[in-house]
């Protein structure tokens, strides 16, 4: 089968412009909260500056090869995520790179940068990396549990691992989405989906009050810069994948933007209203509320 | 208690079982197969008057040889005992003051009754008796000795010819057998001889003194051994 | 004639039980020899009983050999146990 | 011939010759002694060989001038001449053993122990029931006597016990006698058994009367707490005599009886000699004086002998070999264990270390208690594998779980045994020994290999079973026992060429699916041991072992029989008990790895002697022809028979200990290899059954469910180690729940899966013991949290660590994905909801516990004792970068060693599999296309990284404690290394799933067994009284039980 | 007359069977045993007895030719031997047992001898 090439440019086209939305919506969410904190916020572009900034930076210290890799291994996976899935239902042009592989690559593929982070976070050799990692991981394969068995109640309720194919199956009418095909594993999902976001009530692995200078603080200059283009890139992955799975995927993009926005919007919705949870307790919230929904999901297709 | 009575219990049970032997019991009105061969041939094959003595000495003469391994054995045993532990201070026992009538009588007596024991077993094939009696009313004698002077020492390595030589010489008169007659312990190697003569029954009577003498000899050896046992507190 | 074994018969079968009873039962200073004694008189007995069971070689051999041997060999070894005697109360004493 | 009855000549002219010796001539004695017993051996010999070699029939000796009713007689045949040979040889080689106690002693011990051996022969010998009895009262006689070797000096009170015992005995047998001799009208025993004895009047109780008796004499429960003590202070030369000659005898004397009894006796034959084999090896568990135990040992091996004896009825002329076997392997291996026991200065069983300062010993020990155990190539083995399977024909299936249930505990003690041996400390006294000592243990030892060639011989003539000691893979592995003496990178060379000189040979022989086997046996095997190239020295014990196991290995996917599987089965799990059991600290692991093992190959063997209806010889591929009802049983004892190999949750607890405290160079053997044995068993049993029912459960329904639950638990386990190796082991209990489950979904996808599983487990499991091995090797802790930071000083174990991690958590683009996909591929078209939502439990946690593996060993904060340290050995970084490659190309193209499955697996499972389009790898569902996913991440990858490299390329290395640690710097880096319990949170939440209730409910399994055993041993009170209680109630018991059958 | 011989012998095994199993001294217990050997010999001569016959010797009585219908069964006489001599063989052994036994610890007490035990 030959490569081709035009695959790629039309996959930095996807890129680029989904690493501009997340930055929008990741300062639009981050000034919603703290409006509903009556505080006001930060600017919309803070972010951009942000990042211009870091990039611009050179640092001159280093903790050893893994601490190079970890941004690396970070940045690769979200971009990696974002490119396996296609983002446009129906476009040959925002296909991107799903001809590689179907939804269990992606599955799969969300832990790469999760790996990658650990590993660098753990080359710092600073302890609170470490904590953080520990309960970072504690936490995202519980949470992660009711997205996969979701994403497996979806797969077999279509009979198909191909993402446009289940895209496909949900097209006609919003009534066709799983959400209201499969409510059950939507809801999980969608719990699960709290967990995977870093916010609050589950992100006490990131907690700036826990753990004063976590995995991130660590990082600095264009490490930081790359991670913090991870920021952007990877929950819109995410919920691209949410998307096509269970929301009816996007043919073009305004509606793109819109169902991203909205997936988004409970995420930062929930965090707002809820206390913070330690790290069992959310454990043992996924177990009890979420994993039950994600099997019940499997078990009634 | 308990034990008693877990005792009697058990016998209770054993005892049903030879019960239920008896009741099956039926006496027999004929000798069976085994018998009936011995009443008819043993005469005639052996040459000894004594049914007994014939089974003993060459039917089942296997039997009679094992026998004396038995008493062979026990005496060495014994022997081997009494051998181990401390024997450095023979400290003397205190002796039991002997009757005149056993000292003098036991000289006369004595020679008496071993020669006694000696018919007994040479005429085994004859009349009733043989080489244990025999054996037995030899080491009796000895026993008379033993009594009478409680200080004596036996001739350990007289007994002790006496013993092997005997039982040597049986195994090889059995050996014999195979060469000459064709099986182990066959009396047939000498002539059978006039029935009811002292020397008949081929080598029976020659068997059954060995036996008396090895018999013999074995209970002087434990008795004996007995006797120079140390006194216990 | 036949009737008249057989009464003398049951009688010492008799004998001989009771004999074996004390034999196994007596108690008290002298006890050991008296069991001992009691031993060889059930064998001496027995070998009567062979001889009315017509069997003369063997109440010969019991005669001599259980009766009398045997009852020699316990003396020999109970006389050189000097406590030997006083054992039997010890010992069932419990 | 000669005439048999010299041999009885030659005894008693020699015992009656030396009373005409002076007592001080007693080297003469000594001598005419070992002439006497030569020439009955020698005799004896003769008559085995004229039986053997030149087919002669058994001939009748008589005595007495008269034919047999009227006098007696001696038979000769084979059995009476193999047995007086075994009593006239151990008198011998015992006299040798004894010669100075013996020549202390003087002539009456010499005459006493020839009229002991002459007994035995004459009990073997004879045809006459009283003449039967006069030898019975002779050997016993003489037992009492030569009581008085020992040194022990309450001998004599266990000698005295002894002829209470027999006095009630004898009186028992010659009440028998004459009521038998009356009801039947003579004392031949043959002349007996035509009279049929039990039909007449009173005929029955005669008979019960004289067997009692005689089997009293066998030391039946409960009546036979006189032996033990017999056993425990007799010398251990006597004790020789005592196990193997004087059972033997009055074992053949029982089997004459038997001829008498007729059919109706059997039964209880058995029944006596099962419950002694039972009870006196359940008594023999918390048994610590090595005598008493060796005693326990020999009452429960005649117990077993006359169980045998007592199935008769079905087992036919077959009897012999069976009984034969166990017979001569108990007789062999008990003289010799007791004569190891006379050069052991202490009684306790750890005191047995001692053996170690002489490995020929302990050589000794272990062939010693193979041939107990009922293992390959010896006779018991063969035995054990026709009785079970005899029995299993006639459906007597009750009897085969006690006697396999007695044989595991046996092996249980013994076991146990040796492992005190390897591991214990060597007590101050060594071992004391004289020439002629050692060489009557080794005629033992030589003998006992003889037998196994000789039953191995026979197997092959009678049943077409092959010979095991002229496989050539055991050859080549019995080869290192000679080779012991080469150093051990000489050895290790022969061992990697031989395996792969092996496969090179035979690899046109297999299909693709044994060909995965073939080559992860055999050229995965070569890989591993080059890492033991890096031990020094002589590595005595090592190359054997492990040879033997890849001998069992490979005789595992070339056996085409039941039996050659089975035997393949037990080869590899005594070589990789030996393996494991070289550990530093794995005498307990070791110990529960052969106990799981040997209950698992007994359901087994059970399972292929049910399957196989009697049939000799039973095709492997002929389980696809079983039918209801037998088939879902078959099924089921196989089925847990090799899931105990792979350890499925619940009988998984063998194997972390193991794994985790075997040497480094053993643990990827034990793990990357040895586990893929019981996946080939299930894979060959699924493969022929298929899916069955069991009162309407279907068991591979059951059987997802355990994979499912072993993949959630192991993982789960795995989390919450603090020992790297123990990590990786319970990961291995988690990676085999995987294939077990896609073995169980039982379609085209799961096999596949499981395959890939196979492969991909045994690259990264053994790169991964490697390197965690070599990291404990330098650091000398396996505990992780004492590690950390050694990425720097171990960069080559690093990388192989990660990119192990990589694969094993399945995380693109490595190989580990690839297996994922066939996964859920797999599963989306079965239709197991629940079993699936368990395992898809396991994927995230799985990632935990790596992370956790590479995180404490190699990040975070480098400790102050390990900053010398170096890189792992060379020869351990070389099969890890071999690994590396190795994962890196079937990342890649994993359709080179998949494709060829995929095809061959549409013959079981027709359509469903893959479809294979240039690089892509498409299934109904999905696709995917491992080379595009490589080249995509490579390209994000490098790009991102060489960017970084880039920007950064001024950067300095900073200080280890150059970090922001609440305003202070951290000097010492324990406090900074986040490393122990480092899910806590996790135990917190999740900690009630880890219970060890495996663990506990195993645990109690044993604690019942040692405390009921020890109980009721206590039954055996040591007076002389109590066990003529219990032989008299033994007696009435019997009678009851027999008067109601 | 079988039958009370019989009857006696057995009695006389349990009699003997039950000193040895209630005397715990150890020349009790042998003499308990010499006692069940007696029993013993005497069942198997009783078996052996036929009524109206003599015992097997053939002499002026009972010649060669009517030994068959005159003589008893010659073979349990046999037996009885062989059998006694046994006996006092074994019991010859015990007594030496049980005073090395003494020796050793001053006792007869069976229950004494009792550190070999489980």
């Amino acid at each position: 089968m030959p490569f081709d090439w035009m695959k790629i440019p039309y996959s930095l086209l996807t890129l680029f412009i989904v690493v501009n939305y997340g930055f929008f919506l990741n300062a639009l969410i981050q000034k919603m909260g703290a409006r509903a904190g009556r505080r006001y916020g930060i600017p919309i572009w803070q972010n951009y500056v942000d990042m211009i900034k870091n990039y611009g930076l050179r640092s001159s210290i280093t903790h050893g090869a893994m601490f190079y890799l970890g941004p690396v291994f970070r940045l690769s996976g979200g971009v990696g995520l974002l490119l396996f899935v296609p983002t446009i239902y129906g476009s040959y042009m925002f296909s991107n790179l799903s001809f590689a592989g179907d939804l269990i690559l992606a599955l799969y593929f969300i832990f790469f940068g999760t790996l990658g982070m650990a590993l660098g976070a753990g080359e710092s050799g600073h302890p609170h990396a470490a904590i953080g990692v520990s309960r970072g991981l504690a936490q995202v394969s519980t949470a992660e549990l009711p997205f996969a068995l979701a994403v497996f109640a979806v797969a077999l309720q279509y009979q198909t691992l191909s993402v446009t194919e289940i895209v496909a199956a949900q097209q006609g009418g919003f009534l066709q989405w799983t959400l209201f095909t499969n409510p059950l594993a939507v809801a999980a999902a969608m719990l699960g989906f709290l967990g995977s976001m870093m916010r609050p009530p589950f992100d006490v692995v990131i907690a700036p009050q826990e753990i004063p200078i976590g995995p991130p603080t660590e990082y600095h200059s264009a490490y930081l810069a790359l991670m913090q283009t991870n920021r952007a890139i990877f929950p819109i992955a995410k919920i691209v994948i949410y998307m096509n799975l269970f929301f009816g995927g996007a043919s073009d993009w305004p509606t793109f933007f819109f169902k991203v926005f909205l997936i988004y919007l409970w995420s930062a919705f929930v965090g707002v209203v809820f206390p913070r949870f330690r790290v069992e307790q959310s454990i043992r919230w996924f177990l009890i509320w979420a994993v039950p929904l994600g099997i019940l999901s499997i078990i009634l297709v | 208690m308990i034990k008693r009575f877990l005792a009697l219990s058990l016998l209770v049970g054993i005892g049903a079982i030879f019960v239920a032997l008896m009741m099956s019991y039926e006496p027999d009105a004929s000798l069976n197969l085994t018998a009936r061969y011995y009443a008819e041939n043993t005469a005639s094959e052996t040459g000894s008057a004594n049914i007994v003595t014939a089974i003993l000495v060459t039917y089942r003469g296997l039997d009679t040889l094992g026998e004396v391994t038995v008493l062979f054995l026990a005496s060495s045993i014994i022997g081997l005992v009494l051998s181990l532990g401390n024997k450095q201070n023979t400290t003397l026992r205190k002796l039991v003051p002997v009757g005149e009538l056993l000292t003098t009588g036991k000289s006369y007596l004595a020679p008496i009754i071993m020669l006694l024991g000696v018919y007994v077993f040479v005429n085994g094939h004859l009349t009733p008796g043989g080489g244990f009696q025999g054996g037995a009313i030899i080491a009796s004698g000895m026993l008379l000795l033993l009594l009478s002077d409680p200080l004596k020492h036996f001739s350990h390595a007289l007994i002790s010819l006496v013993e092997s030589l005997s039982g040597f010489v049986y195994v090889s008169l059995g050996v014999l057998g195979i060469v000459l007659a064709g099986s182990f312990l066959d009396n047939r190697i000498l002539p059978l001889g006039d029935f009811g003569d002292l020397i008949s029954a081929g080598a029976i009577p020659l068997i059954y003194s060995l036996i008396g003498l090895k018999v013999g000899a074995e209970f002087s050896s434990m008795l004996a051994n007995l006797s120079e046992m140390e006194d216990l507190q | 004639m036949s009737t008249l074994l057989t009464a003398m018969t049951v009688v010492l079968c008799i004998a001989i039980l009771v004999a074996a009873i004390v034999s196994i039962q007596v108690k008290g200073d002298k006890s050991m020899s008296i069991a001992i004694l009691a031993a060889g008189l059930v064998s001496l007995l027995a070998s009567v009983l062979f001889l009315i069971l017509a069997a003369p070689d063997v109440a010969m051999t019991e005669a001599a050999i259980g009766g009398g041997l045997t009852t020699f060999l316990f003396f020999f070894v109970l006389a050189r146990m000097r406590n030997g005697e006083r054992e039997y109360e010890e010992a069932n004493h419990d | 011939m000669v005439n048999a009855i010299y041999i009885i000549v030659a005894a008693l002219g020699a015992a009656f010759l030396l009373g005409l010796l002076k007592s001080e001539k007693r080297g003469t004695a000594y001598v005419i002694t070992l002439f006497a017993l030569s020439v009955m051996t020698w005799i004896s010999a003769g008559w085995v060989w004229a039986f053997v070699m030149e087919r002669a029939a058994p001939v009748d000796f008589l005595t007495g001038g008269t034919s047999p009713p009227f006098s007696i007689n001696f038979r000769m045949g084979l059995p009476e001449a193999v047995l007086t040979l075994l009593a006239s040889l151990t008198g011998l080689l015992s006299a040798l053993y004894m010669k100075d106690v013996l020549c202390a002693l003087g002539q009456r011990a010499m005459a006493v122990l020839l009229v002991a051996v002459m007994a035995l022969t004459g009990i073997i010998l004879t045809r006459d029931l009283f003449n039967l009895f006069v030898f019975f009262e002779l050997a016993i006689i003489s037992t009492a006597g030569l009581m008085l070797l020992s040194e022990d000096a309450r001998a004599l009170a266990a000698g005295f016990k002894y002829l209470i015992v027999s006095q009630m005995l004898s009186v028992f047998f010659l009440i028998g006698i004459i009521f038998a001799y009356h009801a039947t009208g003579t004392l031949n025993i043959d002349g007996m058994a035509t009279a049929s004895l039990g039909l007449k009047a009173g005929g029955a109780i005669a008979f019960f009367f004289l067997f009692i008796a005689v089997v009293a004499e066998l030391k039946p429960f409960p009546a036979n707490g006189w032996g033990l003590d017999i056993y425990e202070s007799a010398h251990p030369g006597f004790a020789a005599i005592f196990s193997a000659a004087t059972s033997s005898a009055v074992i053949y004397a029982v089997d004459k009886l038997l001829l008498i009894g007729g059919a109706e006796w059997l039964p209880m034959a058995t029944g006596i000699g099962v419950i002694t084999f039972l009870a006196a090896n359940l008594f023999a568990l918390p048994q610590t004086n090595d005598r008493r135990l060796l005693g326990y040992s020999s009452i429960a091996q005649t117990g077993l002998i006359l169980a045998v004896l007592g199935q008769r009825d079905i087992l036919g002329d077959n009897v012999l070999y069976i009984a034969g076997g166990l017979l001569l392997s108990h007789a062999i291996a008990k003289a010799g264990l007791n004569w190891i026991s006379g050069l052991v200065a202490g009684r306790e069983l750890p005191d047995w270390a001692a053996l170690r300062s002489r490995p020929i010993l302990v050589f000794a020990f272990v062939t010693f208690i193979a041939m107990l155990s009922g293992l390959p190539p010896f006779p018991g083995f063969y035995a054990k594998w026709e009785m079970v399977r005899i029995l299993a024909g006639e459906g007597r299936i009750a009897l085969i779980g006690l006697i396999l249930l007695g044989l595991l505990i046996e092996a249980g003690y013994l076991f146990r045994w040796f492992g005190y041996i390897i591991k214990r400390e060597v007590p101050a006294q060594s071992v004391r020994c004289s020439p002629f000592q050692i060489s009557a243990i080794f005629v033992a030892l030589a003998s006992g290999w003889a037998l196994g060639f000789v039953w191995g011989e026979l197997s092959n003539q009678y049943f077409g079973h092959d010979n095991l000691l002229l496989a050539i893979p055991v050859v080549f592995a019995l080869t290192f026992l000679l080779l012991d003496w080469l150093p051990a990178w000489v050895k290790n060379s022969i061992a990697i060429v031989g395996l792969s000189l092996f496969f090179y040979l035979t690899f046109s022989d297999y299909d693709p699916l044994r060909m995965i086997f073939a080559i992860i046996f055999l050229i995965g095997g070569a890989v591993i041991l080059l890492a033991s190239y890096d031990s020094k020295g002589r590595r005595i014990g090592f190359y054997p072992a492990t040879m033997l196991m890849f001998a069992g290995l490979i005789l595992l996917i070339r056996a085409t029989d039941t039996f050659g599987f089975f035997a393949a089965w037990e080869l590899l799990t005594i070589g990789s008990y030996f393996l494991i059991l070289r550990g530093k600290h794995s005498e307990p692991h070791a110990l529960s790895y052969i106990i799981f093992s040997l209950g698992g190959a007994f359901l087994i063997l059970a399972g292929f002697a049910l399957a196989a209806q009697g049939a000799p010889l039973f095709n492997i591929d002929a389980l696809a022809q079983l039918t209801q009802p037998l088939a879902p049983w078959v099924f089921l004892l196989l089925a847990i028979g090799f899931m105990t190999k792979t350890a499925a949750i619940g009988l998984h607890i063998w194997l972390p200990g193991a794994h985790s405290e075997a040497e480094t160079d053993v643990s990827p053997m034990v793990s990357g290899i040895l586990l893929k044995a019981g996946l080939f068993g299930l894979i060959v049993l699924l493969m022929t059954m298929g899916k069955q029912q069991l009162y309407g459960v279907e068991l591979t329904y059951v059987m997802l469910w355990i994979g499912a639950l072993s993949a959630l638990l192991g993982n789960l386990m795995a989390i919450f180690q603090e020992d790297a190796k123990r990590l990786l082991a319970y990961s291995s209990i988690g990676q085999m729940g995987y294939a077990l489950f896609g073995l169980a979904l039982m379609n085209h996808l799961g096999w596949l899966m499981a395959l890939m599983f196979v492969i991909n487990h045994y690259i990264y499991k053994s790169m991964l013991f490697l390197s965690a091995g070599g990291v404990a090797k330098r650091t000398g802790t396996r505990d992780m949290y004492r590690m950390g930071g050694l990425i720097t000083l171990m960069p080559l174990s690093f990388i192989a660590t990660l990119i192990g991690i990589i694969a094993v958590s399945g995380v693109p683009p490595l190989s580990g994905f690839g297996g994922r996909w066939i996964f859920y591929n797999a599963i989306i078209s079965s239709e197991y909801r629940l079993p699936m939502v368990i395992i898809f439990l396991a994927g995230p946690i799985a990632f935990l516990y790596l992370f956790r593996l590479i995180h404490t060993i190699f990040l975070g904060q480098l400790k102050d004792e390990y900053r010398k340290i170096k890189e792992a050995p060379f020869w351990f970084i070389l099969p890890q970068m071999i690994y590396v490659a190795l994962l890196l190309a079937f990342a890649v193209a994993p359709g080179v060693a998949l494709r060829r499955v995929d095809t061959y697996l549409n013959q079981i499972f027709p359509g469903g599999g893959l479809q294979w389009t240039g690089t892509e790898i498409s299934s109904a569902y999905g696709y995917w296309n491992p080379v595009a996913i490589m080249i995509i991440i490579a390209v994000i990858f490098g790009t991102l990284f060489a960017w970084l490299l880039f920007v950064n390329r001024k950067a300095q290395k900073v200080k280890q404690f150059n970090i922001v640690y609440a305003a202070e710097r951290p000097y010492r880096p324990e406090t900074t290394h986040f490393a122990w319990n480092f899910f806590a949170p996790y135990r917190k939440a999740l900690g009630f799933l880890v219970q060890p209730f495996a663990t506990r409910f195993w645990d109690g399994v044993t604690n019942t067994l040692h405390t009921a055993a020890d109980i009721s041993r206590r039954l055996y009170n040591g007076n002389g009284q109590s066990y003529a209680f219990h032989l008299l109630s033994f007696v009435v018991i019997a009678y009851l039980m027999r008067m109601g059958a | 007359m079988t039958y009370i011989a019989l009857a006696t012998g057995f009695l006389l095994i349990l009699i003997g069977f039950y000193g040895a199993l209630t005397n715990r001294n150890l020349l009790r217990m042998i003499v308990a045993f010499t006692i069940a050997n007696s029993g013993i010999n005497v069942v198997i001569i009783a078996i052996g007895y036929m009524h109206g016959r003599t015992a097997p010797i053939l002499d002026a009585t009972v010649s060669a030719a009517d030994a068959l219908t005159r003589v008893i069964d010659p073979v349990p006489q046999v037996l009885v031997l062989t059998a006694i001599v046994i006996g006092v063989g074994v019991a010859a052994l015990m007594l030496v047992f049980a005073y090395k036994l003494y020796e050793r610890k001053g006792t007869l007490d069976i229950s004494k001898f009792a550190e070999l035990k489980w």
